[in-house]
Formats: structure tokens, C-alpha cells, sequence
């Protein structure tokens, strides 16, 4: 099993895809000349291998998104790229209004198996560049959110999200593309809407998903020294969202804390606490705690950058916080 | 066609006609009775251009409509009991009573729904029109949509690709000259909407849409030219209203006198008298009996549709994704609230 | 003190702030001729008492909010109205990533003294045009977002947020127009960020804001009749959040529901909940409980739109099972 | 003005687009040591845009560009130091570092800031026209933007609604004949770009963009007509950028020799020699000490931005909001997690 980023696992999903349905076709801004690819490369050199297949488009988010609507009904399978995800707001109205009730307002009889790709994040592209919306995202009914944290689980659940018959928003992360993991050769599935623990432990329970996943285990691994061992549940995809393993994890740990890249207050940490008190009131020794982005328009400043955002720093202080009994 | 049609085919457009302005006249009388609910748009004087434009379709184009889709869907040939059920939001609607009036819809005979978020449904049609070309069938587009939605973004943003790939779209713009209270010039610099289609170098023609030969035969055109790979066409159908936007509309923004002058040329009795009986294809006897046919047909809709039954309850979480999702009460969670208090999910 | 209706009570406040600051100026959709003023009313007349002030616009919310931030820069007060807060969709991008990060981004030069006004909820207008949005709009950071329940608080806070130097999304809501309560004849001010106990109680705290408030009222009555006495806090403010009465009223009560209309999954409620057993833990006897809107694109039929919907009964089932300790 | 701008007119053009280019260069070195990071989007090949426009505009227009604005900074007086700093993140730049190259800002100056969200500024650039007619100035807004915008919702809708409520407005096209990688005629089904303005019935020009003194009068005369009370036009200034997209493009796109026969007409030897040299303006040796004062001045810059401290963590919550909000520390909730934990407030 050879080691690939996180990027050409995403890439090799899409040409597999591509070979198995010649309804897939994939659309976005800069997808085809732009640095032989991609603004970030997930899709270098697709175009050759498909031709007509990959195509540019032009910039027009709403556009974009409401094509690959209308295309999905008509029966073709669209892979539509956001450039990244803060474009998305351009085609807000699609997304919710468009994208998400199809299905539903049409009783059935409308299906949109579209997928939305775009990568969410930071790297020093200031306010309007460096966002996440996983939360309002999630929270659409008649949509699936997927984010996945690993190249393995990344080719997995983008080969799922092609394949289903309904529209998923598929989240990247701009600071993961390079990272790199163990992927087969032989082709496989991960089902949409099913976490999983990334690591066993008995103290705490972290959940969290995406880039921070990353830091988790980092933290993680900080924290085993200490001899505290987190139980890391990774939810890898946002909605449906599978609380199961969390739960069952904080009846056994009776701490938990969740771990997020975006803004604090209604975010998706919110909801994983209140859903979690609500399932297992009785076995919580504290509070749950969260660790997410300060709620500020994102500064350029590297330090003011490095500040908003939450690292592996960030979730041991608040594990040694919460078992130290500091609440 | 247009000129070549025959006697049935002729007639047919005058039943149309009729039907959608019967069966409107009877929807303001329902939801007079609160048996519609939300907003209501009626199609009353605008007849001529659904009836003239699917007239020059073949019966598998496919067609998007804006909310005001009642006459659209008649003309396409849905059946007026299934209409009338939508509107009461009864189970046996075009959609089960999910959508209500502004989102008629009946995808197996290609007509894939009213939309009601302005501008909204343009780019949809865009890409239906590509997945005809993708599947290498010769089925066109006509998206229809008002004078109003011109100015929005996803106009231009949708007709700018159409163009660019050129795929086979028909944007049929109802120009009746207000968007909701706001009369055109108000709400557009250009008022000539067919000229918006030069930002694009798109073909665009006008026409007038009280004339229902005249809207069939440029739509044939413009149907061959899209059909035969030459692209998108933008077509502005001039037209009038009768009634308010929708029933929720006081109307006192537009003057009695120019309401009035617009009913004096009426599409339907016009083209009754300037075609029908000038060619002598119908006596006003076969007109009286066409009228009484009709409102038969309209009463029985609503019959049909008061007796349907409201949408069983336990349908509401059917259909909001494609395949059932494990254990999803509330769509967000997989352990549902329901596990927390029985009940119907709102509380726990 | 006069009875009149929400309705009338916004436009008292539009009036009196058209008086008081020429820069101010009210845009929208068929907000001058429509009905002679606005979709629902509100600037009915308006138009006449100030001329070239009250401006109906092309059908574009993303130039109606766009036009009205630069409006805002240039030194204007403009109060632009979303007909409804679904059309807000199509100007998401204008308002999450231009007048929300103006004044940030810009470190402190640039000003958006912007209110977007825009009734919320729904009345059989189906999956597109009864939704809410309370959340996503108030996990924006540089943004402020109102929504008041009664009369009284909606003229005393709208008159605040037209003189706030933020931008602020001041959300109405359709079932509330016609509603009636007293208001002053003389000039007064609600501050933002400010909750209110609405009703005084020992037993349970709800905490709440909007349509749910009248709800809720409604349900303590009927639960008082059996003895159960609400805590009801108002939020009126929804960011910044003052949840200080909250605190406060779970710490004597030690039970709470946080009631809301909109899709229960990350929602306002979710926040609530987290952030009240932060602050509150060790008072707790039960797990904190939501009442929110089933999570569906709205049907609309009539039995089924009144299923998705929370009302006043959901309030007092929620309550009873709680009190009756069936968690 | 144009033709009878007098010697040091035109010699602070020459100047004004020397600086444009040499800062750019000089920023693309301190990009590849990482004192710059983020989108570099630099504006060699159309100094020739800023520099002529800006030159026919009053200091008090109102100035709104798109994220490629380093020219127009420095053509509207911006402090090279300031700008360097900005794009270093440091306190002394344009906007304390918060924005970056992309945000770069001057109020004071009447420039309302660079934007990056394709499209997205120009609702704002029309927003500030009214509130300059509100305010019956007869200042007039110049709103910048590339080929690529448009495409996007917000270009049409902007423009009907500055055209609908003429209001002074110059919507400048620099049309450099990509989008990132893409081609015009890949992007946009109408490639002259100023035809765009013929759906809002917009009065329209096209000048070649290489040429200052072309760009000079053009705007000259736009802005008269706006300041007269006209209305709002659309220019597209026909030009090409000698580098890639932004500092992270590869450029593989566009080919060898497109760009070298692009270079062969470089706006500033172009003008030297046709303009400053021929009519003996300058001599050579001008030119040489012209070229050493620049590059001494942006070499200060660098200097500048370099000694220039980070901002100060403490200031992070700073005008998010106007005025200081009570207790708020995460912006959510007037109780901070701040008082969990302390900390910096990521986690709580
Ligand atoms: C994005 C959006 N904004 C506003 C509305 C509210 N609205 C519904 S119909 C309408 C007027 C549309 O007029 P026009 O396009 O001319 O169509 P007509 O009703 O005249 O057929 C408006 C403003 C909406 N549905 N969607
Ligand atoms: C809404 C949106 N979509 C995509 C992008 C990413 N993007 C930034 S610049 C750009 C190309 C714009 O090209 P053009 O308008 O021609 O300007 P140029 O860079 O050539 O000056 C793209 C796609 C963006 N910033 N905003
Ligand atoms: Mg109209
Ligand atoms: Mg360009």
C-alpha cells in the first residue's frame, strides 16, 4: 500500500469515478489550463484523460452550482469545484434553496446526485478567504456534508458521495492537500454518515473532524506522555451526522471536548455538546468544553492569524484544563 | 406550423386558452374559501403565451417555469384535478401537496417544475439543457420567466454560459410589464428586455403576447434553431396581466384605465373571432358548448380535489433524502429527539 | 399608551428616524408603490411623507444589500428591506463578506451603519419561503442580529439599530405583523445585546426570542394552571448574546428548554444549550432540552406545515415530560 | 486634459508607472523569501490602467478596486512604505496588516480598498455614488475590476441599478484577457468586453490599455459626463499582465510566445520613448536617475516594512464592531469563554 496526499487520493476518486460512469462530469473555475489542474491541483491532468469531461467555467458561482443542478436532474452525475468554499456564499441561494429541496418540494421525483467540492481553510488570504461553514452546512436538511481528514477516508467518501443520489457538499481542507497517508490500490467505499474512532483511549473523549483531526492526534500524542489517552472520534461526514461512537465513548470516559477549526458560537461543537448532554447527561464528570476559531474577520498578520486559530496547543491546554478540574 | 395548423390543432389552443382562464377564475374563488393557502399567481390575459410557446414544443422538451405556472401546466397537458389538488395541498397534487401553486410539476412529461425564488430557476434549465446534449438527445429547453427577473444576477449568469456552450435554451421572458407593484422602468434601465440578450451575443426577438399564432410561430423557429445546434435564444413576450401579483395584492398601484384598455384586446375572444370564426372552425354555439365543457371539467377538479385526502403525516420525513438515512429522525442527528420524548420530534 | 400592532410599531420607527437623520433612507422591493407600501405593509405611506427617500428597487438582493453598505460607507443610513429573509440567500455573500468584515478588515476606517430588515417564518409558501436563518446570520462575526417580539421592543430596537455604526439584520417575523401590544407615544430606545425576563418563574427557564416568545407565553399560562410556574427569558438580541438572565434564571430554577422555530440541528438552541452547561453545569437537574422546527424542507400542506412547526403545546409536552423526569 | 497636460503631467506618469513596476518586482522577490504570503497578485504589463485613469480623476473620487491593486494604490499617493508594509502584515501597513496585498486601503485618500471576491465591490462602488448624490458632492466613483468579473450575478446587477438611478460611476474593465488561467473566450461568450454594457443601455468606450495618455483622456471624458449628471459608463482598457495570475501560478497556460509579443509593446518604454524622449522631455540620463531615485525609494520601502512591528496580539478584538461590545470577548456570547479558561479563547 504506497503513501499519496491527501490530494491525489482525492484525484484518483475522481478518475475512478470517471472511468466507471460516463455521466460524471466535472465543472469548475481553473479546473483545465490554470497550472496544468486546479488552482490547488486536485484535478491536474484529468482533462486529457477526459476529454470534454473536465471542463472550465466561467466565474459565477451561482452559476456553477445551478448548472450542475439542472445537469444532475437531466441525469448526468456533476462534480462542480468551488474554488474554495468562501465562494460558496455566492451560490448560497442554490445550495439551500435550489440544491437541498429539490427532492423534497417535488415529492421524490426530482433527484439532484450532484457533489460540490471545495476546500475550506486558511492560509494567509485574510477575511473573506479563510472560512469554514461547516456548520450552516450542516444543518440543511436535503443535503449531505462530507469532510474527511485523511487521504484514505478522502477517496473513500469522495467515490461515495459521487455514486449517491443526493446532493453532498464535499469540504477539503486547504492545509491538508499535501498531507500524505496510506492508501490500496484496490478500489473501495467508505459509507457516507458513519464516524469513527481514530484512537482509543480511557480519559477524555475528543471529537472533531477535518484539519483538526490532524492536531487531535498530535495533542494526542503530547498527552500520552503525560499518561492521559484521549478516545478520538472522527465524524467524517457532518449529515447525516453518526453520534453513536461519541457517545458510547463519553459514557466510558465521562469527559469530553470538542475540537473545530471555525467560529465558536453556533458552530458545529455547539450541537455535538448539546446532543451529547442530552444522551448522556448522567456520565459527564464536567462540562463539555470547546476548542474552536475566535470569532474574528480573519487578519493577513501571520501572528494574528497563527492567534484566531486553534492548534494541538490549544486542545492539550484545554484537556489538562478539564482534567485538572478547573471548571 | 403557425400558419399551417390545422382545425384541431387550432382549436385545441382556444380550449387551452379557455381552460387556464377558467380554471384560474375558479383558484380566486378557492382561495376566496381558504381552500388555498400561500400565494396565488394567476395567469388571467397572459394565456396566449404558454398555450402558443408549448403548441410549438414537442411534448418531451423539457420546461422550467417561474411560480406563475399554472397555464403552463395545463397547456403541457397536466391534468386539471392533479393541478387543483396542489393547490388545495392535498395528497393527490402533482406533487402531493409539497409544493403547492408556485411549484406545479410533472417530470414524466418533462415539465420539471415552477420555481419561486427569482432568477433561481435559470441556471437549472442550463443544465438541463446540457445533460440533452450530454445524452446526445435533441430535447430543447424553454425556461420561462417575467420581466422582473431580469435584473437579478443569475440571469445574465446563466445566459452567459447557455451562450458560451451553446446549448439548446429557449429564455422566455412574460413581459407584463410589472414586477409585482413595480412597473418596468422603475425596476429596469432597459425596458426592451429582448435587448438584454446582446450582453451575450445571444439571439433575441420579441413578440406579441396577447397573439397566440404569432408566439407559436416564432417559438417554432426558435425551437428549429436550438433543435439544429444553432443555440440559445432569448424570446420577450409582451403581455398584460388582468389580475394583482398574486391574490395577497391590493392592485391599487396600477390605474383602472390602464387595466381596462389592456382587457379591450383579449387573447381569447381575439383569437376566437380574428381566427376561429373569421376561418369559420367554430360556430358560437361550438363555443358555448367548448365554455360549459370546460367549466365542467374545472368543477370537477375541484371536486376531485376536495376530496383528496391531506398528506398522510407520517410521509413528512419521506423523500428529504433520496434513500432512507439510518435511524435519521430529525435529519441532523442519527439518534433521533424522538428517543429522548415520543411525540413528534419538535420537542426534546 | 396606545395598542398597536408590530406592524405599526416598525413603521413608527422608520418615521421617526426618516425625521431625525436625513442620511437615512429605506430601499427595497415594492416598498413604494406595491399595496401602497411594501409587501406587508410596513412602509405603507411612507413614501409620500418623505419623497426620493423610500426607493423601490430591481429584484437583486445582492445590489439591494451591496448598494447599501456602499450607501453606508458614503456616509448614508440606508434600512434596506428583504421581502423575505429566504431572498437574503441570494445576498449572502454581500452580507457575510462585505458588511460584516468592512469595518475589521479595513482596521477600523470603513464603517457599514446598514440595517437590513426582513421578515422570517412562514405561512403555506412552502420549502423555499418559510425559513429562518436566525442562526447562521448570528454566528457572524462583525455582524448584529435582532429579532424582537413584541411591539414595544420591535420600535425601541429598530430605532437602535438605525443608529448603530454596525451593520445589523433586523429580523421580523410574518406571524407577527398583525400582533398588538402597547407602545409609548413618546421616543424611547432598546439597547441591543440586551435579554429580558419576559415572565417570572421558579420551576423551569425557557429561554427564547421571536414567534416562540408569544408561544411560549401562551404555554405558561396553561402550565400554570397546573402549578408550573416559566422562567421566560427573551434574548430580543441574538448577537451579541446576552444570556446573563439565563444564567442567572437556570441557577434557580435547574431546569431548562431553549425554544426556537427554526431546523433544531445547529441551531440557535444548540448554542444555548452549550453554553448554558458551560456556565451552569453543577445546577442542572436534567439535561438541557430544545423544542425547534422538525428539520425538513417545508411542505405545503396545511397538516403538514403545522406538523414541521413548533407551537404552544410542543412548548408545554416538553415541559411536563422534563418536570416529570422521563429523561 | 490628455494632450495639453503639461511636462511634469507627464513626467509624473512616467514616474508613477516606473514605481508601479519596480515595487511589483521587488514584491515578488520579498514573496519568494516569504516576508509576503498569501495571494500575490501583482500588475506588471498594466501600469499604463491606473496611471492614465487616476491621472483624469480628481484626489476625492471615490476610488474601489478588485484584490489587483497594488497600482492603484500607488497611482492614487498611497505611501509605498505603508503599501510594502501592508503586504509584510505589519502594523505600519495601509490597513495595521489586517488586510493583506489584496485589501490594500486608503480612506482618507478616497480609496475605499481593494476587494476580493470577484464581483463583489461593485454594489459597494454604486452604494458610494448615491451617497455622493445624497450628499450632492459632485465627486463620481471609479470602480476597477478584470475580464473575468464579468461573468458573475453581481456585474449586471450593479450595473442596470447605477444605470436606472444614473449615478456617477466609471466601471473600468481591465481586460488583460484571462482569468486565472482562463481565456476570455473560454469565460465570456461576448470577448469585447464594453458590449456587456448594452443590456443596461450604459454608455460604453474601448481603449488600448497600454496607452497612458489614451487612458488619460478617455477618463477624462467619462468623468465629465458622470460629474455632469450623465450617468455611469463602462470602459474596458485592453491589456495583459507580464506574470502569472498571482505569485502561486505556475503559468504554464499561456504560451512562450504570447507573452513575449506582448512585452514587445511595454506601456512604459512605449510612452518614454514615443512621449518623453521624442518630444525631449527627458533625455536618457533622466531616465537613469529617475530609475535610481525608484528604486531607492521602493528599496525604503522594503526597509520600512521590515522594522515595522507585527501588530499586537492584544488588538486582535479590535473593530470587529464600532464600538467596544460589553464583555465579548468571542464575539458570540457578551459571557466569553474567557472565563473558563484563560487563555487566549480558543478553547473554553
Ligand atoms: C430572489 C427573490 N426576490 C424576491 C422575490 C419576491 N417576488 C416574487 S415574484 C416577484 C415579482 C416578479 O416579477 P416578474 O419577474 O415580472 O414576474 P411576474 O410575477 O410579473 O410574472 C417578487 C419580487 C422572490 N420570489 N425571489
Ligand atoms: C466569487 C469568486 N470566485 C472565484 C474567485 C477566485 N479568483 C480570484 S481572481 C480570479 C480571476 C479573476 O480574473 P479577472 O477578473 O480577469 O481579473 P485579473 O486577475 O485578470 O485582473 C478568480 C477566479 C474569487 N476571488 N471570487
Ligand atoms: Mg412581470
Ligand atoms: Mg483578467
Amino acid at each position: 500500500m504506497a503513501e499519496i496526499t491527501y490530494r491525489e487520493a482525492l484525484k484518483r476518486a475522481l478518475r475512478e469515478e470517471l472511468a466507471h460512469d460516463p455521466d460524471v462530469v466535472v465543472w469548475g473555475e481553473d479546473i483545465v489550463a490554470y497550472g496544468g489542474g486546479g488552482a490547488y491541483g486536485v484535478t491536474a491532468g484529468l482533462s486529457k484523460e477526459f476529454p470534454g469531461r473536465i471542463r472550465d467555467t466561467p466565474i459565477a458561482e451561482e452559476a456553477i452550482v445551478g448548472v450542475g443542478i439542472g445537469a444532475a436532474m437531466g441525469g448526468c452525475r456533476p462534480v462542480v469545484e468551488l474554488m474554495t468554499i468562501n465562494f460558496a456564499l455566492v451560490a448560497w441561494d442554490q445550495i439551500v434553496n435550489h440544491a437541498a429541496k429539490q427532492h423534497h418540494m417535488f415529492n421524490g421525483k426530482i433527484k439532484v446526485p450532484m457533489v460540490m467540492r471545495s476546500p475550506a481553510g486558511f492560509g494567509r488570504t485574510a477575511a473573506t478567504h479563510s472560512q469554514n461553514f461547516d456548520a450552516w452546512l450542516s444543518s440543511i436538511p436535503g443535503l449531505k456534508v462530507v469532510e474527511p481528514a485523511t487521504p484514505y477516508d478522502a477517496k473513500g467518501l469522495l467515490k461515495s458521495a459521487i455514486r449517491d443520489d443526493d446532493p453532498v457538499f464535499f469540504i477539503e481542507h486547504l492545509q491538508l492537500y499535501g498531507t500524505r497517508g496510506e492508501v490500496p490500490d484496490e478500489e473501495y467505499f467508505i459509507p457516507l454518515g458513519v464516524s469513527e474512532r481514530k484512537r482509543e483511549g480511557k480519559h477524555l473523549t475528543v471529537v472533531t473532524w477535518g484539519r483538526m483531526l490532524v492536531e487531535t492526534m498530535k495533542a494526542a500524542k503530547t498527552l500520552s506522555d503525560e499518561g492521559v489517552e484521549l478516545d478520538v472520534i472522527d465524524l467524517r461526514t457532518l449529515r447525516p451526522m453518526d453520534l453513536s461512537l461519541a457517545i458510547e465513548s463519553v459514557k466510558k470516559t465521562n469527559h469530553a471536548i470538542v475540537v473545530e477549526e471555525g467560529w465558536r458560537s453556533i458552530g458545529l461543537g455547539a450541537e455535538i455538546v448539546a446532543s451529547l448532554q442530552e444522551q448522556a447527561f448522567n456520565y459527564l464528570d464536567a462540562p463539555i468544553a470547546r476548542v474552536a476559531g475566535l470569532e474574528v474577520p480573519m487578519p493577513y498578520a501571520k501572528n494574528l492569524e497563527r492567534a484566531t486559530l486553534p492548534f494541538a496547543d490549544d486542545v492539550v491546554m484545554a484537556v489538562r484544563a478539564m482534567l485538572a478540574n478547573k471548571y | 406550423m403557425g400558419m399551417d395548423m390545422n382545425k384541431d390543432e387550432l382549436i385545441a389552443l382556444y380550449r387551452q386558452m379557455l381552460l387556464i382562464r377558467i380554471f384560474e377564475d375558479k383558484s380566486a374563488e378557492m382561495y376566496a374559501k381558504a381552500k388555498i393557502g400561500g400565494f396565488l399567481h394567476l395567469y388571467n390575459g397572459q394565456e396566449a403565451i404558454a398555450v402558443g410557446a408549448l403548441s410549438a414544443l414537442r411534448p418531451d422538451d423539457d420546461l422550467v417555469t417561474h411560480y406563475r405556472d399554472h397555464g403552463y401546466a395545463l397547456a403541457r397537458g397536466l391534468n386539471a384535478n392533479a393541478v387543483m389538488a396542489e393547490l388545495f395541498g392535498r395528497e393527490g397534487g402533482t406533487t402531493g401537496g409539497r409544493g403547492g401553486s408556485m411549484h406545479l410539476a410533472d417530470v414524466d412529461k418533462h415539465f420539471w417544475g415552477g420555481y419561486a425564488i427569482v432568477g433561481g430557476h435559470l441556471p437549472l434549465a442550463v443544465g438541463l439543457a446540457y445533460a440533452n446534449v450530454h445524452h446526445k438527445t435533441d430535447r430543447i429547453v424553454m425556461c420561462v420567466m417575467g420581466d422582473g427577473s431580469t435584473n437579478i444576477g443569475t440571469f445574465h449568469a446563466a445566459l452567459n454560459w447557455a451562450q458560451l456552450w451553446k446549448l439548446p435554451v429557449i429564455f422566455l421572458v412574460e413581459n407584463n410589464m410589472y414586477a409585482m407593484g413595480t412597473a418596468i422602468n422603475v425596476h429596469s434601465a432597459v425596458i426592451e428586455i429582448y435587448k438584454k440578450a446582446s450582453a451575450h451575443d445571444m439571439y433575441a426577438e420579441r413578440v406579441d403576447g396577447k397573439d397566440v399564432l404569432a408566439v407559436h410561430e416564432v417559438v417554432c423557429r426558435l425551437a428549429e434553431r436550438a433543435r439544429g445546434g444553432e443555440g440559445p435564444a432569448l424570446l420577450e413576450a409582451v403581455t398584460y396581466r388582468y389580475r394583482g401579483h398574486s391574490m395577497a395584492d391590493s392592485d391599487v398601484q396600477r390605474s383602472k384605465s390602464e387595466i381596462a384598455e389592456q382587457k379591450m384586446r383579449d387573447p381569447i375572444p381575439t383569437f376566437a373571432e380574428n381566427v376561429l370564426l373569421k376561418r369559420n372552425l367554430l360556430t358560437q354555439a361550438d363555443m358555448d358548448r367548448i365554455q360549459k365543457e370546460i367549466e365542467a371539467e374545472v368543477e370537477a377538479a375541484v371536486q376531485f380535489a376536495d376530496a383528496s385526502p391531506e398528506p398522510a403525516l407520517n410521509t413528512l420525513y419521506e423523500n428529504i433524502y433520496a434513500h432512507p438515512v439510518a435511524n435519521m429522525q430529525s435529519g441532523g442527528s442519527l439518534i433521533g429527539p424522538a428517543t429522548l420524548y415520543s411525540g413528534n420530534g419538535k420537542h426534546g
